[in-house]
């Protein structure tokens, strides 16, 4: 099969122009839906997703199944919060329109992964017995869908106002050769796009805010050992970028509440070092 | 041991590859922080210039703008602080931070009480405190207790001791009354009450020993932010009143939640204001007929109107990101009166979308 | 629902304290396995493997059926995976449970996704005709390390299974019985093997391979990695769990693929051992040289 | 692979259930996990009695109405042995997972719909019973099974024990039959075309090999005088089964 | 023992009525594992094992090892606490099963104030004080009679571990080397290891210890000691060398 990306090679340019260390563009924004605890929607580059968080909030006197739960719920109180995680996939979001059922395991792994990524990272012995519902429906697909299901739901965490670490951010990267080719010479790339993840080997990596500590590491296809540590160092420093877009993304929205009177101005530690 | 990742090795070497030239040097170390290489981006598309203006100043940095922390930022490493709500400290087992320092874990505003620092969440649930006056509905119904809705992140408990029992304040508790729990409040119920204690796990237990507090009925809910952060109502002198509504309404009661949650309702004249003279007995008994009926009474079309007119100022103040407190909403209900005076339609009560908006922009002008 | 038994606060305490002085309960350094077992049934494509006390039992099945309309140059295989209530009676039939699926994903990315098994070559008919090989995992007693067994398991099962042969001719298929043609093995690419990471420690400074029922109860996290001996990356898995530095996660690659190298020779000993077992009139001679591949 | 095997069982193989056996005969792997008495779930709790749950897993495919149909007979004929009065509310869980079938050489079977019926009832039914004396579940009895056929040969009709697979498909009738160790008939499925005569043939045989110890003795040891050509009797085999895992359990006494 | 001395019976069995002990004065005892069976008058075994029979006291029991522990009246168990309900603990004694109840006061010196606030998964050494086939089991952690614990009441620290039905019963004869030939504890013990243990007849041993230093070897070690004794079903020689084995490790 001729590979597209191939012509890589020449002008050192992808196949969507972009250079080997680009991210695509990530539009990002939270507070979308007024009703919810904490919402928020985002696209990296034509992957487009949209995430509702409820809670946390104590489960009333029925309790409903849960999906992808970290910790068994059951009848017992727990010390902690359950961050339950449903994923939604668009039958639309993808060419192949392919409907994927309630059981379908890659959805399952998906909502898994998510829930416990974030469980890792958000303080949830603060809210015990309760439960942190996350919902995520995905709009469009173009490959880093992890990556970006992860984002998304990191901002609408945030937008809730649950406590946690730090962001969990992640993306994706992945490397100009095939897993035949052994080749010394081959490139990581920052961000894939659907087609190149079905072409090149990919990895998606998640972190814990710029460190250097990775909650989710999941890489699909067959690769040469010695392209991980390449392709990891890519990932690892486009979590950093995306930590800044996101981070920029809520404190535009903050400071956007102060200036509207929403909230009250805080203050700098600069007017207490006083004492 | 250190935590750094190797940068790959120049993907390839100069030698066999001449098109190496184009990167810029310092970028095949791609982990530096501030390499310009590793902040490179997509060319924006169309469309959201005000965010790609600030995604694009990639070197803005981040410890100018003060107003907001995010989580993970470290807030100071200056031992003299203590940390409070909305932080926590850094383990000091990583070698590479010795001092533990205090991090915000929420997007929100610095706040400091003596040398306690906490931040204020731009948003969260409402957070209880003892004293808040909150609006609630009944989820659960107990052997003892009922739960209650707050809106907070655990319901809220209201013992079957904590309630006026019909028959009188000093009246003991039987246990006919906890067999028949659910003729007080039932699943479903809404009712005011004030914040009594805080229990270990941050549960609050509320109280309704107040001819204040009790059932609700006669009027309309709605549920916007409460005091977790981020808008909506806010802990003010009066959370309750009592105002002359436009257009031959009559007189309408405004319970503001702390919690967020609303309600609005006609005025019902109790015993205790048509007739303060009463005798004490006298007060009880009229109280017990009344105090936990469900049903409502005779509201006329005039009150309803203006109940339903105080609510569309409720939330076009919430939907504008205004704070909801007595002052804002009695200005933007003489505001909304007046606006549909203009439009020469007194009952045109909506206050949606742009008309939300305008009121909003008449709200902030003054 | 029955409730899987958590550990007591004494069992967490003491694993985690045993664990930061270097220490296991049953003795054993952090990155060695318990002792592998890997017995062949009478039957080709039956196997049990067990790791200490987690036992698992593949069995491989082939039958002819019709390709699927969009893959009409493929066969079909599958890999089936329900736990039942024998692995624990907090598994209920037909309720599959996180562990099932993320076994299930772990097994389909690490040997069926990976191309183990050439798919092509089980095509008789273009679009009319291939073979459906299935293979079934069953765990019959679980304590821990459950994916590290089973994709040992199905691994072997697979290269140990003979299919009927077949022949074309003048457009006719003839599927032989065992007893006209001796039965041909499948046509296998390469052999991944999963290697089991779990994390201890609020960093997740702590790694261990091949972690007991109840180590897995108190880790805060793990990575699943499976490799074929060429040092291919068939798949990664850390999904969620305790951030782990990432050079760390490269020092427990490169373990692994040692593993990967251990298991690989380990198969194929007791493949050929399985070999010279039935090979009693010579006929296997050229079966077994397939083995070697 | 010969049907004519030595039935082989062991007990305790799996060390994480209460109790476990691992029972061969005929061609026929079956491994058997017994836990219990464990808290039932409430729709099947029965407030007097405990539920017996038996599931059976085929070797490879998914479960379908077949093994459905082998969990019915073996829970009702399993809930006769066990004293379920003793644990009420409770539950008693049996899986039985097939390991092996007996392949047949000369035909290709369809693998997903293994012929996984009758002829394996007695390996599952002599599994459970192993596994349910492993876990010390008590009971009533123990039982003994067998596998009969009527072979219809040279024009006359011949009662076979344990035939091989091939013969089972050209068979005219078969029979499985289970005894209590108080030589009561448990079990009786039986399936094809015969009469009242070769019916009864088809009970004696199965009688001769599931009780030929005739009536119980005590538990000394029997002596090897059996004269039993046939070589298969199943209660002793049980017997010795069981005392062997007991004497190894017991050693210390 | 010999052999022949071994009445090993299944289910269902005729017991020879030589072997049933007849005491001059009070009715048989039946132990574990035998039922009456009116209508035939006869004693009759349910599980398999080996019958015996004490003439002395007129009781016969079997003597069996393995399956799921079901509680009895008096029986020295190790319970993991599930939750406070209401004025007791629920806990748990082997998986799967209903929980046991345990009253809040039912410790030594225990009142509404001085009692101990145990968390979920605490563990406690309690004595089942109700067993009934209808009923869930309730437990208590001090003597009815004395008021005294008798080292019954909350695990702290130390580690437990599981062993077969068989190896508690015989660590919890009131001689485990000459009557259940276990002698590892002791031998351990004579090495000059300083531990506690605990032993639950639902099948779990605690091993703690006071000594802080190296202590999590040792717990290892007897927990290795214990459990390849019972696995390995080890008799007393082999025993003393797996002590020797483990004393050279430890030594390490």
């Amino acid at each position: 099969m001729p590979l597209d990306t191939s012509a890589y090679s020449l002008a050192l340019l992808r196949v969507d122009g972009r250079r080997w260390n680009e991210l695509r563009r990530i539009h990002a924004q939270i507070r979308t839906q007024a009703a919810a605890d904490g919402s928020s929607y985002l696209e990296m580059g034509h992957t487009k997703v949209m995430c509702v968080v409820t809670g946390p909030s104590e489960p009333g006197p029925k309790r409903g199944g849960m999906t992808g739960g970290v910790g068994g719920g059951g009848g017992e109180r727990s010390s902690t919060a359950d961050v339950s995680v449903s994923v939604v996939i668009a039958g639309f979001s993808s060419v192949d329109r392919k409907r994927r059922g309630r059981g379908d395991k890659r959805t399952l792994e998906l909502q898994s992964t998510i829930s416990s990524a974030l469980a890792a990272s958000l303080h949830t012995h603060l809210h015990p017995n309760s439960t942190i519902a996350i919902s995520l429906h995905v709009l469009s697909q173009d490959g880093s869908l992890l990556a970006a299901l992860i984002n998304a739901a990191t901002l609408a965490c945030i937008d809730a106002g649950i406590p946690m670490t730090d962001y969990v951010v992640a993306c994706t990267a992945g490397s100009t050769s095939t897993y035949a080719a052994n080749d010394e010479g081959a490139d990581p790339l920052l961000d894939m796009n659907h087609q190149e993840e079905q072409e090149l080997p990919s990895l998606t990596v998640a972190t814990l805010g710029s460190s250097d500590r990775v909650a989710v590491l999941v890489c699909e296809s067959r690769v040469q050992v010695s392209r991980l540590e390449g392709m990891l160092a890519v990932g690892v420093d486009g979590c950093k970028q995306v930590r800044e877009i996101l981070d920029r993304v809520v404190r535009e929205k903050g400071r956007r509440m102060i200036q509207e009177g929403t909230i009250e101005k805080g203050m700098s530690l600069d007017d207490m070092d006083i004492d | 041991m250190p935590i750094t990742i190797l940068a790959p090795k120049p993907v390839r070497s100069t030698h066999s590859k001449p098109a190496t030239h184009i990167r810029n040097p310092s970028s095949s170390s791609i982990d530096s922080d501030d390499a310009p290489g590793g902040a490179n981006l997509a060319s924006p598309g169309p469309g959201n210039p005000d965010i790609m203006d600030f995604i694009s100043s990639t070197a803005a940095t981040r410890r100018t703008d003060v107003d907001i922390v995010t989580p993970g930022e470290t807030i100071t490493d200056d031992p003299q602080w203590m940390r409070g709500h909305g932080t926590y400290t850094s383990q000091p087992t990583s070698s590479s931070d010795t001092l533990p320092a205090i991090i915000s874990s929420v997007a929100g505003t610095l706040t400091r009480t003596n040398k306690l620092l906490s931040v204020r969440p731009l948003r969260a649930r409402y957070t209880p405190e003892v004293g808040d006056l909150v609006v609630g509905r009944i989820v659960e119904v107990q052997a003892k207790r009922w739960r209650v809705d707050v809106g907070a992140t655990q319901l809220a408990s209201l013992p079957l001791s904590a309630i006026n029992l019909p028959g009188g304040i000093l009246r003991k508790r039987t246990e006919t009354d906890e067999l028949q729990i659910r003729s007080f409040f039932a699943e479903g119920d809404l009712l005011v009450a004030e914040v009594q204690q805080l229990y270990q796990d941050g549960g609050a237990g509320l109280h309704t020993r107040s001819l204040k507090y009790g059932k609700l009925r006669n009027g309309v809910f709605v549920a916007v932010a409460g005091m977790g952060g981020g808008g909506g109502v806010v802990r003010s002198r009066r959370q309750v009143w009592t105002l002359d509504a436009a257009n031959g309404g009559g007189q309408v009661d405004v319970i503001l939640g702390v919690n967020g949650y609303v309600w609005i309702s006609k005025h019902v004249e109790t015993p205790e204001t048509a007739n303060t003279t009463t005798g004490i007995t006298n007060l009880e008994e009229s109280v017990s007929a009344t105090m936990y009926s469900s049903q409502n009474d005779q509201i006329g079309v005039e009150t309803m109107r203006e109940i339903a007119r105080l609510r569309g100022v409720v939330t076009a103040l919430v939907e504008n990101g205004l704070r909801v407190d007595e002052d804002m909403v009695m200005r933007g209900y003489h505001e909304a009166v007046e606006m549909a005076l203009l439009t020469g339609d007194a009952d045109d009560i909506y206050l949606g979308g742009e008309k939300g908006e305008q009121l909003a922009a008449a709200l902030m002008a003054v | 629902m029955p409730r899987e038994a958590e550990p007591s606060l004494n069992e967490r305490q003491f694993v985690l304290q045993a664990l930061r002085e270097n220490l296991r309960l049953d003795g054993r350094p952090f990155d060695k396995y318990r002792p592998v077992e890997l017995i062949f049934g009478e039957q080709y494509g039956v196997v049990e493997v067990s790791f200490g006390k987690t036992k698992i039992l593949a069995k491989t099945s082939a039958e002819l059926t019709v390709p699927y309309v969009d893959r009409p140059l493929d066969g079909i295989f599958t890999i089936a995976t329900e736990l039942s209530p024998m692995t624990a009676p907090s598994f209920e039939v037909n309720r599959p449970t996180e562990t099932e699926v993320l076994l299930s994903r772990l097994l389909e990315k690490t040997v069926r996704r990976s191309g183990a098994l050439d798919t092509e070559s089980l095509c008789l008919v273009a679009g009319q005709k291939c073979w459906s090989v299935r293979v079934d995992v069953h765990v019959l007693s679980h304590d821990g390390d459950l994916t590290d067994a089973a994709c040992l398991a199905v691994v072997a099962a697979l290269r140990h299974f003979r299919k009927p042969d077949t022949s074309i001719e003048g457009g006719l298929l003839t599927v032989y019985t065992p007893a006209e043609r001796e039965p041909v093995p499948l046509s296998w690419l390469h052999s991944p093997f999963c290697v089991t990471w779990s994390f201890y420690g609020d960093q997740g400074e702590m790694a261990l391979l091949d972690a007991t029922l109840s180590e897995e109860h108190v880790r805060v996290g793990s990575c699943t990695i499976s490799m074929n001996r060429h040092g291919e990356i068939c798949q990664i898995a850390k999904l969620g769990g305790t951030p782990v530095d990432a050079v760390a996660l490269l020092q427990c690659t490169n373990v692994a693929l040692v593993k990967v190298k251990d298991f690989s020779a380990f198969l194929d000993r007791k493949l050929a051992e399985d070999a010279k077992r039935r090979d009693k009139g010579g006929l296997m001679a050229e079966l077994s040289a397939e083995n070697d591949r | 692979m010969t049907a004519t095997t030595a039935p082989e069982a062991k007990l305790q193989v799996l060390p994480r259930a209460d109790g476990s056996a691992k029972f061969s005969s005929a061609g026929y792997t079956v491994i058997g996990s017994v836990n219990g008495p464990i808290e039932a779930q409430r729709r099947d709790e029965h407030a007097y009695e405990a539920h017996v749950d038996v599931i059976v897993r085929p070797a490879a495919g998914v479960g379908g109405t077949r093994e459905r149909h082998l969990e019915s007979i073996l829970q009702s004929s399993l809930a006769q042995l066990i004293l379920v009065k003793n644990f009420p509310r409770h539950l008693i869980q049996i899986v039985l997972q097939v390991e092996e079938t007996p392949e047949n050489d000369y035909a290709n079977a369809k693998l997903v719909q293994a012929s996984l019926n009758f002829p394996i009832l007695p390996a599952l039914l002599q599994t459970a019973v192993l596994a349910l004396l492993s876990a010390s579940v008590p009971m009533r009895a123990t039982a003994t099974a067998s596998f009969v056929a009527v072979l219809s040969q040279d024009g006359t009709n011949k009662v076979v024990v344990d035939p091989p697979p091939r013969d089972i498909e050209t068979a005219r009738s078969v029979h499985v039959l289970a005894f209590t160790s108080h030589d009561e008939l448990l079990l009786a499925e039986s399936e094809g075309d015969f009469t009242v005569k070769e019916w009864d043939d088809v009970y004696d045989t199965a009688k001769r090999i599931c009780c030929q110890s005739g009536g119980a003795k005590t538990g000394i040891e029997m002596e090897l005088d059996d004269a039993g050509d046939n070589g298969l009797d199943m209660r002793r085999f049980l017997r010795s089964a069981v005392e062997t895992k007991v004497e190894a359990d017991l050693h210390w006494k | 023992m010999a052999a022949t001395d071994r009445i090993i019976v299944l289910p269902g069995d005729t017991i020879d009525p030589a072997v049933i002990p007849t005491p001059r004065r009070n009715a048989i005892r039946l132990g574990p594992g035998l039922r009456h069976v009116q209508a035939t008058n006869s004693i009759v075994p349910t599980v398999a094992g080996q019958l015996i029979t004490d003439h002395g006291k007129g009781s016969m029991w079997v003597e069996s090892s393995t399956g799921h522990y079901i509680p009895a009246i008096s029986d020295l168990v190790i319970g993991q606490i599930t939750r406070s309900q209401g004025d007791y603990y629920l806990v748990n004694l082997s998986p799967y099963t209903p929980n046991a109840t345990l009253p809040h006061l039912s410790f030594e010196a225990a009142t509404k104030k001085t009692r101990p606030q145990l968390n979920p998964g605490a563990l406690v050494y309690a004595r089942v004080t109700l067993a009934n086939r209808h009923m869930d089991p309730e437990l208590e952690c001090v003597s009815q009679t004395t008021g005294k614990g008798d080292g019954l009441g909350p695990l702290t620290g130390g580690m437990v571990f599981d062993v077969s039905l068989g190896m508690a019963r015989r660590l919890l004869l009131s001689k485990p080397r000459e009557y259940g030939g276990v002698a590892v504890l002791e031998l351990l013990a004579d090495e000059g290891l300083a531990f506690e243990t605990a032993v639950g007849r639902n099948g779990k041993v605690w091993v703690g210890s006071d000594k802080s230093e190296a202590n999590t070897r040792m717990v290892i070690a007897v927990g290795r000691a214990l459990r390849e004794t019972d696995e390995r079903g080890l008799d007393v020689e082999a025993q003393k060398k797996l002590v020797r084995r483990i004393m050279k490790e430890l030594s390490r």
